[in-house]
């Protein structure tokens, strides 16, 4: 009993720490592939780790026009809906002492969603606005087919336990091979929940600066940018929970199969063009949701390979 | 998405261009024009850099001896100093990593000792300007069977002393031998 | 020792924030060929922004003319500490060839505190290298 | 009700400072308003204060990527007023630098639209690309912007044999580069959805506008200044004018495509018949009368223009600068209405615009002849009255 209590304290404890330090790896990763896709070099090893130590000690300035309840509280919003996500994961062979509950993870990848959508539309600049507004309109979309898509391998299992998911896919082989549109319908809301390329239209550099994170600096947009590195993280490791058996019950392939993820969603991120608005939302709402149901109806019907 | 950047992106994720800068110097392509730098041996000290100087970059300082300092704050690296100047004192060299923490040590000085006339004493003149012309001057005065050595003792006084009635007359008399 | 490591890691993440105040374009271009394959910023960490609240260091080109003069100063106010102004380009420095004009505000360090300079009709790319790499030490 | 959307005077997509104010009712665009002068500088008032040579630079600093066009323009108007004959060779090697200057030009310009719509990977293999023209044009001239290069009378540097076979092998390099453009661009579904349709300009709207170079020429409009007033070697070589009709974004990409291939074209003629001689007449002797004159070019960006009236001492007594971002801006109000806002860089970014080119007020006094030059402030101090 005490042996068990300490132990899930220690998964409590560390597992935070485990899940910032490869996404930050992770998140170097992706930065790496995406200069050498550009014929450049690249940043080193320890990038992110500078970059958000930096913005921890950095002078924070609150806009006077800001809302500051909403404008302090939105990206600690945002950390907390993944470090709860983050503790529901199994990692390779580490099982999370509460048995993750998909439901709940899902809703917890939305809280950052909704925390970039207030903290946006309280900074009181017009940039943030028309960045809440266009991340409002994308998490509508983009919910559809992650939830759907997602949900396809819980109805499969008859379970909404990660744990249970898993374990089946160990048993019949990894969900991607069985439900191969559901897995694209996945990886296209990925790349948006990423904020990657076509779907980074909320903090469009070039078109509205740099959307809702306008007005953040110093520790806050440090904080924010902590939640960035947890999801290059969390999402991945979503991804192979649910559809690559969750690296086979080991945590090397656990993790080489993350990176798989990772190395893919790069390579999208450069060789795409940003999708304007109107077209992210049909196309989300149109192909992304269309692959997801076609699965949906396979699962749920009984119409699959096992 | 295209097949065109996607064999490129393998390519340069294969072998990157960048260049290694600050491990390895990048050495600009002959005629750069870099920092402007004076050959202090060669200057006369005349001035016609700051004359023509399109961004007044170019400052001659008068006191006890002449200063010509070139701001490269303020320079526009487009060598016209370099093309008029008479002696190539002035070149543009290939630095170009110039970066400074002080806006005013930005700068290349040459400093001309003043000629000092042998009545008065009175500094006045760029000494090597004057050597330099009458070094110009020796063909023409030699065909004239003319001594460089009066055109000298004449030229080394100043104006104001120039104006002195034994000087005039002096000057009168090298005129009506010059011819 | 906290102090050491923030300082030290600081130094490995410049965000730069380019502030074009009226220049000819050139330096403009310049320091966008800075980011570019050849020269590739990123290597040090540098990170091109478009928000002054994100930004580390000012990279301002061009001599400051009337109409910029204010909008700079907020610029610079905007920017949290602590933070570098660069003067790229001789324009930057002393107006250069503008200085006489009647819409000439500058010099830089006349409106705002100005951390390294780095002259140059524009600077090379590696110029801006070496000036950010100078800027840095300082930080 | 509309609501005012600020884009600039710092914003990422331009790379100056210039400000528009768009009224959006949701994402669309229903007006908009172009407030310049950021950048203005005073350089015609500067201009009357120096010396013809002391002016080709300050004229090179109107615009740093278009420098060259500037000077040459700047140079030929004052040869047209002194006179001045200028030899075979220098007005091949003006061809030569002019249209490495487009090509570099036009590399940026794609390389920026490649960015605006979010395209970055193209972007960095664009502007990588555009290095090579950098280099050779470093090495002709000794500069990578700003060239130097024109003096009144011709050029101020010559070319060697090493630099004839740098151009050489450079321009095969460039054209492999515009190949690879041409496939990013027009293969490209993402490209082409986001260039197609947007940002239309009709021929009427064009020409009541009076829009020149490649706006001008993606409208429908035949106009190229090299072919209609030619200038130094153009009349002597064969090109062809790129002309489309589209109107809209994806028009103006492909006649500046276009337009890079007859570049090419146009340096491999002029090496070709490169006459020997000297590169620059003497003008030790040059003595200015009192008249004027005017010269055009054709800048990567379309129509430049310069008139200059002297008075016989070496300083002109009025510089007159019309560039063509001041004509092509003009055009944006009419191009932004009824589009999104995601679109507006892009279409603002679709003329190439040049604010320091644009940026040159003046208002004329009529009764007295007096020019003022004022700052915007002043201007809009003087409409509160």
């Amino acid at each position: 009993m005490t042996a068990s209590i300490i132990s899930s304290i220690a998964f409590y404890v560390l597992q935070p720490f485990f899940g910032f330090i490869v996404g930050a790896l992770f998140y170097w990763v992706f930065r790496k592939i995406r200069a050498r896709l550009q014929a450049r070099r690249g940043p080193p090893w320890y990038q992110t780790f500078a970059d958000v130590t930096k913005l921890l000690f950095k002078e924070s300035i609150t806009p006077l026009i800001a809302d500051k309840t909403i404008f302090y509280l939105a990206p600690l919003l945002a950390f907390t809906g993944y470090l709860v996500a983050l503790l529901q994961l199994p990692i390779g062979n580490v099982y999370p002492p509460l048995a993750g509950d998909l439901i709940v993870i899902l809703i917890f990848l939305t809280l950052p969603g909704v925390a970039i959508i207030l903290g946006g539309s309280s900074s009181g600049s017009p940039y943030g606005a028309i960045g809440s507004s266009r991340e409002t309109a994308l998490l509508v979309a983009s919910e559809i087919p992650f939830a759907i898509s997602a949900l396809v391998t819980g109805i499969q299992v008859k379970s909404m336990s990660i744990i249970k998911i898993v374990d089946a896919q160990n048993q019949f082989g990894p969900m991607a091979f069985h439900y191969p549109f559901a897995t694209v319908a996945f990886f296209m809301c990925m790349l948006l929940k990423l904020g990657r390329k076509p779907f980074d239209i909320p903090d469009a550099e070039v078109e509205i600066i740099a959307g809702p994170y306008t007005e953040y600096s110093g520790s806050l947009l440090g904080l924010f940018e902590i939640s960035n590195v947890l999801r290059w993280f969390v999402i991945p490791a979503f991804a192979v929970n649910l559809f690559f058996a969750g690296g086979l019950g080991n945590l090397f392939v656990f993790l080489t199969l993350c990176l798989v993820v990772v190395a893919l969603i790069s390579f999208l991120d450069t060789q795409n063009s940003r999708y304007r608005i109107d077209q992210a939302f049909n196309f989300l709402l149109t192909w992304a949701t269309l692959l997801a149901v076609i699965d949906l109806v396979r699962a749920s019907t009984g119409w699959a390979l096992w | 998405m295209n097949k065109q950047t996607i064999t490129e992106s393998i390519r340069g994720f294969i072998s990157p261009k960048t260049l290694p800068y600050p491990r390895q110097p990048s050495v600009p392509p002959e005629g750069f024009r870099g920092k402007p730098e004076f050959d202090l041996q060669k200057c006369v000290g005349c001035g016609a850099c700051a004359q023509t100087c399109p961004m007044g970059a170019i400052n001659v300082t008068d006191g006890l001896e002449r200063s010509i300092r070139v701001w490269y704050g303020k320079c526009s690296f487009c060598g016209r100093c370099q093309d008029v100047c008479p002696e190539e004192a002035i070149r543009l060299t290939s630095a170009y990593e110039l970066a400074v923490f002080d806006k005013n040590k930005a700068t290349a000085d040459v400093k001309i000792e003043f000629e000092s006339c042998p009545s008065c004493g009175r500094k006045f003149f760029p000494a090597p300007q004057l050597k330099k012309s009458f070094e110009k001057m020796e063909p023409i005065l030699e065909k004239r069977n003319i001594s460089n050595e009066e055109l000298r003792s004449l030229d080394r006084v100043c104006p104001s002393c120039r104006e002195k009635p034994e000087e005039l007359s002096k000057r009168k008399l090298f005129l009506v031998n010059f011819g | 020792m906290l102090k050491k490591i923030v300082s030290k890691l600081r130094k490995k993440s410049p965000w730069v924030m380019h502030v074009p105040c009226g220049g000819c374009n050139g330096c403009d271009i310049e320091v966008v060929a800075a980011l570019t394959p050849l020269y590739d910023l990123e290597r040090f960490g540098t990170l091109q922004k478009g928000s002054p609240r994100h930004a580390d260091i000012l990279a301002v080109t061009g001599p400051v003319t009337v109409q910029v003069k204010e909008r700079l100063r907020r610029v610079y106010a905007l920017v949290p500490n602590p933070k570098i102004v660069m003067a790229i380009g001789s324009c930057a420095i002393s107006g250069e060839v503008f200085a006489d004009g009647y819409a000439f505000a500058g010099p830089l360090d006349q409106i705002v505190p100005v951390d390294i300079y780095v002259p140059g009709c524009p600077p090379r790319p590696e110029a801006i290298i070496h000036g950010v790499a100078q800027a840095l030490a300082r930080l | 009700m509309p609501v005012a959307l600020p884009i600039g005077p710092y914003h990422p997509a331009l790379k100056e400072n210039t400000y528009f104010r768009l009224e959006v009712e949701g994402e669309r665009i229903v007006n908009a308003d172009l407030k310049i002068g950021y950048n203005h500088r005073g350089i015609e008032w500067l201009a009357a204060r120096r010396t013809y040579h002391q002016d080709i630079f300050l004229c090179e600093r109107v615009c740093g990527i278009c420098s060259n066009a500037h000077s040459t323009c700047f140079c030929q108007t004052v040869e047209d007023l002194a006179h001045i004959e200028v030899p075979d060779r220098a007005k091949y090697l003006r061809v030569i630098v002019a249209e490495l200057e487009r090509l570099h030009s036009h590399f940026l310009w794609f390389g920026v639209a490649m960015h605006v719509i979010g395209f970055d990977t193209a972007f960095m293999h664009m502007w990588k690309d555009r290095e090579i023209i950098m280099r050779i044009v470093e090495s002709i001239t000794g500069k990578r912007v700003n060239y130097g290069f024109n003096t009144i009378g011709g050029t101020r540097r010559d070319f060697t044999p090493n630099i004839v076979k740098s151009i050489k092998d450079g321009i095969n390099a460039i054209e492999k580069a515009a190949d690879r453009i041409r496939n990013t661009v027009t293969r490209d579904r993402l490209v082409k959805k986001r260039a197609l349709d947007i940002g239309y300009l009709s021929v009427e709207d064009a020409k009541r506008i009076s829009v020149v170079g490649p706006t001008a020429r993606s409208s429908g409009i035949n106009a190229d200044i090299r072919r209609d007033d030619p200038y130094a070697a153009y009349s002597e070589l064969d090109w062809n004018v790129i002309i489309r009709d589209g109107g809209d974004v994806l028009a103006r990409v492909v006649v500046r495509l276009l337009e890079i291939y007859e570049s090419i074209r146009l340096i491999r003629q002029a090496l070709k018949s490169l006459p020997s001689g000297p590169i620059s007449t003497d003008i030790s002797q040059l003595e200015f009368p009192v008249s004027e004159a005017y010269d055009r070019v054709e800048a990567p960006r379309g129509e430049l223009f310069y008139f200059i009236k002297s008075n016989s001492t070496n300083i002109p007594e009025r510089v007159k600068i019309r560039t063509p971002s001041y004509m092509n801006n003009a055009a944006l109000t009419t191009m932004l209405i009824g589009n999104s806002t995601a679109d507006a860089p892009l279409i603002i970014a679709s003329i190439d615009p040049c604010y320091s080119c644009t940026d040159r007020v003046a208002i004329v006094n009529v009764k007295n002849g007096d020019i003022a030059y004022a700052t915007m402030e002043k201007l809009s101090r003087k409409k509160a009255h």
